[in-house]
């Protein structure tokens, strides 16, 4: 096994893009219940409304945050041919997910909390 | 006796640097089918491709500019300028380098053949550095009279190797990568092929071949200091002298007046040059008192008796008075990044002096072996003094002695000699193969002798450590038969190696493994290793002047009267090596022996 | 076009769609209903927006799975048995999702 | 000589594993004194010639330019031959040395580079001159050298091959290596294929396959910079033909002086 920020930053970003994956799938399933009619509908709604769900949301924000901010990072490589700050554009890679995180998740936490 | 599994090809090179991927090449690209180069070690780790400096060649690309004296800035030639440099120039340089021992015939070979070996290096996708207009840049080095030393900064070495082997491989040369060679096999003065074992699974071999080349490389790893990979254990020579093959000139061991102090790394000679000075404790550039004319751009042999002279007179810096300053500073950094850029990294690994704002400690380190297995301008191996040939047995590069370094070899000429050799051994058994050579038939099973070598070294229950063996030897070696000799520590140095072979006796390889063994390997090398160094100093002791790299402080001075001959080595049974004289080839008229003065 | 370049396009399209997309539907976030969400998607702009988004989604997505998993050297034989399922499971996701999409009706 | 009590001692952890004897690797200490100016490699060898013989490593030249030594020290890939012994000593004097990682181990802390030598040969590492070579040298601009010079440099010491995790994953990757001798090639003037260097490398085993880790970079000994290089290959294989065309203009001109500036 070969550790290094540039394997951590890979294989985090697998990891999302894998887990997002799964959750296309998911959130297909429930917004298409509409074929099934409004009631249908907003019960799968309120299911996945739950306090445990909005949790599992921040996590969803986390992942979506991070994998594309890292995949900025990667296109800039790209077209950029930057190389000898791979270190810090990872670092600063965590520094703007955890901010957009934090941004976005407040909210639902709050929300989950006031009800 | 067990049936053994037989290779068989046309051509079999053992030795995959320069002059052994070279001499494949050719051959491959001669049309001969089946080419195959057996090395210890993976091609591109041979030790051609640590060669720094440059490749000697009068490409007259570059001449200094008028006024700018003995290490002033160069510039390329203008289109329709005067030559400055000639064949014929680097002919007589390298002769009075080799202080006249070198064969003058092999000499001009070459040189001429130089100026193609270039080119085709070029054609062939080497990376030269450059000159402005985009030739083939050049600079200066020790002992040539004009910048006749073209480079690739300092790694020529490395894309030259690189560039050949990837050549060889495009000519469709088979590999036998990690194969070490144990015997050759020679009937009735006919080279039938070799016995090798393929280190990875230990099993023993014999190969056959109508032609056999050794490009196996020096022998510098007898010394306690030296610039040589582990790797260069004079394997070839050994297993040739054992085979009952002529070694000539082996006392002549080249030191490099630049070696990483106590490392004994290479600091290319291009660092002097470049126009960097060499300096004593008191800061004075001393090699006005041993060279006024040519003053750190002297030849090798005469920069290292200086240093060695400064160190043994109390002259040396660091702790222990055995180093020498080099002085890079006043390059400046521009020129250091961009000329020296591996010379600087590997001080600064080494020694922890960046040369750009400090002083390098250095010393005199064993480098390049003059002697080897005695051969003609074809790579053809002789027998005798008569020059009878080995039939299809093959010698070049470091390895063979076809006498163009004589007793002292200039820097940048041994890339060329193995290039050129190297090549000229390729088209020579491309001929001889093409013209009908026919496979001789080897009698009896020639493995069986080998395998039965390993099966001792391995069940010997010895309480040596060969390592300790090895190191006595390098020790003795380097103390008795170093850069000043004498009788007295030559006879030791004799007595000595006899006693350490009689301990070799009693050592024991640690590892009992048949797969990938490599302490078995060294053990088979430090044997090899103890039968060539008696070589050295049996030719030294009996060489009663002073020549080249080979300074007796009892004969000081050179003596063509008795000695402008070449020394010659056979395997006497256990009585060690008989020697014989054979006349150096010098053209009277031409190349008349002078005094060699810098 | 190769896989590669399918997958920076789609980034770049997400970027843009993902964004819009998360401000719109998830923020602030407010318990959301069938009613809200039919409001919105009363608009044939925005249901034009989310097919796009979704065709872009699905070529990230299965594009990314196909990736990851031939980047795996037991599965390269499977490379094309991969590229086809990707490309099934895509178009079936793909009406399937179009359909959810037109199925937002305001109420007559 | 100093007395050998004098020096400190360094426990040197080494993986070992020998085929003929061993289901799996294990680790097995050693201590080594920690002389001035010793070498992960000299101590490596001490070990060897004084310790345990069995010890089983690759090595030459030592000086960095064989390629012979690259390890995996302590979750590093690097050249033991020119890596100080106490730079590379933690708080508690140890070291830890593996063989280079994602490649099949054939004893202790050598590895089988095959699938490395194929991917070389893959990409045809020879130069392919024109079809007429001039008397002399072909003509190269101190510039055009200056370009090849990051990768010219390569010793192909498997450092960064066995350091990417693509290459851990499947051994079908071209791998850094290769890729930088195939950028050495196709940048060179002299080369007369360069279109179907890059064709060839325009697959998903080529400059596709890089995921942009950096470890190449990180575990390259001589700073050169593979994954640039992959870039540089992946913007040229898609102006491939008008590349192949500017390399036919730049060879009419190759026998001819480069002009002043």
């Amino acid at each position: 096994m070969y550790t290094s920020s540039g394997f951590i930053s890979f294989a985090l970003r697998r990891l999302t893009g894998v887990a997002l994956v799964v959750y296309l799938f998911m959130h297909l399933w429930v917004i298409g219940s509409v074929n099934a009619g409004p009631e249908a509908f907003d019960a799968r709604l309120a299911f996945v409304q739950q306090p445990l769900f909005k949790l599992l949301e921040v996590a969803l924000l986390a992942a979506v945050v991070y994998h594309a901010v890292d995949g900025i990072r990667i296109m800039v490589v790209h077209y950029t041919g930057i190389t000898e700050y791979r270190k810090s554009m990872f670092y600063a890679v965590l520094a703007v997910s955890t901010l957009l995180v934090i941004a976005g998740g407040v909210p639902i936490i709050r929300f989950m909390l006031e009800g | 006796m067990p049936e053994t599994e037989i290779i068989v090809h046309d051509i079999l090179i053992v030795g995959a640097g320069l002059a052994g991927s070279w001499a494949a090449m050719v051959a491959a690209k001669q049309g001969v089918q089946d080419v195959a180069v057996l090395s210890k070690i993976h091609p591109l780790r041979s030790h051609s491709g640590a060669a720094q400096g440059g490749i000697a060649g009068a490409l007259n690309n570059v001449r200094p500019v008028a006024g700018g004296g003995p290490d002033g800035p160069l510039e390329q030639i203008p289109a329709g300028d005067a030559p400055i440099d000639s064949v014929d120039l680097h002919v007589f340089d390298t002769i009075k380098g080799s202080d006249w021992l070198g064969d003058q015939d092999a000499i001009e070979i070459m040189c001429r053949e130089a100026i193609d070996v270039l080119y085709e290096y070029e054609h062939m996708g080497c990376v030269f550095s450059r000159t402005p207009d985009g030739r083939i840049a050049q600079r200066r080095f020790g002992g040539h009279s004009t910048p006749r030393a073209n480079y690739a900064a300092d790694w020529t070495g490395h894309v030259l190797l690189h560039t050949i082997h990837e050549q060889a491989l495009r000519h469709k040369v088979k590999f036998y990568n990690e194969w070490y060679c144990m015997d050759l096999i020679i009937e009735d003065n006919v080279c039938r092929g070799v016995v090798a074992m393929d280190v990875l699974q230990g099993k023993i071999y014999t190969m056959r071949a109508k032609a056999v080349l050794f490009g196996t490389g020096g022998y510098g790893r007898a010394y306690k200091i030296t610039s040589n990979a582990f790797a260069n254990t004079g394997d070839g020579v050994a297993i040739a002298y054992n085979a009952g093959i002529p070694l000539m000139d082996m006392e002549f061991v080249q030191f490099h007046p630049t070696g990483l102090y106590k490392h004994g790394i290479l600091m290319s000679e291009a660092c002097r040059g470049e126009g960097g000075y060499l300096l004593n404790n008191k800061h004075e550039r001393f090699m006005e008192r041993y060279a006024k004319g040519k003053m750190e751009l002297a030849p090798r042999d005469l920069v290292s008796r200086s240093e060695q002279q400064e160190i043994d007179e109390g002259r040396g810096v660091e702790a222990d008075g055995q180093g020498i300053w080099l002085d890079l500073r006043h390059l400046g950094r521009e020129k250091i990044m961009e000329r020296l850029p591996q010379v600087r990294e590997l001080a600064i690994d080494f020694v922890g002096v960046d040369p750009i704002d400090g002083l390098v400690p250095i010393q005199p380190t064993a480098h390049y072996s003059m002697g080897g297995i005695a051969a003609d301008a074809d790579g053809q191996v002789i027998a005798d003094l008569a020059g009878t040939p080995v039939v299809g047995f093959y010698a070049a590069g470091e390895a063979a002695c076809i006498s163009v370094h004589g007793a002292n070899r200039l820097g940048t000429n041994s890339l060329l000699d193995a290039s050129v050799f190297g090549r000229r051994a390729g088209y020579a058994m491309a001929r001889f193969v093409q013209n009908g050579a026919a496979l001789q038939p080897v009698s009896g099973d020639p493995a069986q002798r080998s395998r039965a070598r390993v099966q001792a070294l391995l069940d010997n229950p010895g309480t040596e450590l060969v390592e300790d063996v090895a190191q006595d030897l390098k020790t003795t070696m380097t103390n008795n038969c170093g850069i000043f000799r004498d009788e007295a520590r030559l006879q030791q140095a004799m007595r000595e190696i006899k006693v350490l072979q009689a301990r070799f006796k009693n050592a024991r390889t640690m590892d009992k493994s048949s797969r990938f063994n490599t302490d078995l390997l060294a053990t088979l090398e430090a044997d090899h290793m103890l039968t060539f160094s008696e070589v050295i100093v049996a030719g030294a002791l009996a060489r009663q002047e002073s020549r080249g790299a080979h300074s007796r402080t009892d004969f000081p001075q050179r003596d063509d009267d008795r000695w402008l001959v070449h020394t010659m080595a056979h395997k006497n049974g256990a009585d060690g090596p008989q020697l014989s004289f054979k006349p150096v080839t010098i053209d009277y008229d031409k190349y008349p022996p002078q005094e060699r003065k810098y | 076009m190769r896989v590669f370049q399918m997958q920076r396009i789609s980034a770049i399209a997400l970027v843009v769609f993902l964004t819009i997309h998360m401000i719109v539907v998830h923020y602030p976030p407010f318990h959301i209903d069938f009613d809200q969400i039919i409001i919105r998607m009363a608009d044939p702009l925005w249901k034009a927006i989310d097919i796009v988004f979704l065709f872009f989604v699905l070529v990230h997505a299965l594009a990314g799975a196909w990736v990851v998993l031939t980047d795996v050297q037991r599965f390269s034989r499977l490379k094309r048995a991969f590229a086809g399922a990707a490309i099934v499971i895509g178009l079936i996701a793909f009406y399937y999702g179009t359909k959810t999409i037109l199925a937002f009706q305001p109420p007559v | 000589m100093s007395n050998p009590s004098t020096h400190p001692t360094a426990t040197v952890r080494i993986q070992r594993f020998n085929p003929e004897t061993d289901a799996k690797p294990h680790m097995q200490e050693f201590q080594v004194e920690l002389k001035p100016g010793v070498t992960v490699l000299d101590a490596l060898h001490e070990i060897k010639t004084h310790q345990d013989g069995s010890l089983t490593f690759r090595r030459s030249c030592r000086h960095a330019i064989c390629g012979s030594c690259a390890m995996h020290v302590n979750g590093k890939n690097e050249l033991v031959c020119n890596a100080p012994l106490k730079d590379r000593l933690d708080r508690n004097g140890r070291i830890t040395i593996r063989p280079l990682p994602y490649l099949p181990i054939i004893k202790d802390l050598v590895v089988d580079r095959s699938s490395f030598w194929e991917q070389y040969l893959r990409v045809k590492p020879w130069l392919m001159p024109p079809a007429d070579t001039p008397e002399k040298e072909f003509r190269m601009s101190p510039e055009e050298v200056a370009a090849l010079n990051s990768a010219e440099t390569c010793i192909m010491c498997g450092a960064c091959y066995s350091s990417c995790q693509i290459v851990g994953l499947t051994k079908e990757y071209i791998g850094p290596h290769a890729l930088l001798k195939a950028f050495l090639r196709v940048m060179d003037p002299r080369d007369a294929i360069p279109g179907a260097r890059l064709a060839d490398l325009d697959g998903a085993d080529g400059v596709y396959r890089c995921r942009t880790i950096f470890n190449c970079i990180d575990a390259c000994p001589k700073n050169l910079n593979p994954t640039l290089a992959i870039e540089t290959l992946r913007k040229l294989a898609q102006k491939r033909e008008a590349f192949e065309q500017a390399r036919i203009e730049r060879q009419k001109h190759l026998d001819e002086p480069i002009p002043a500036r």
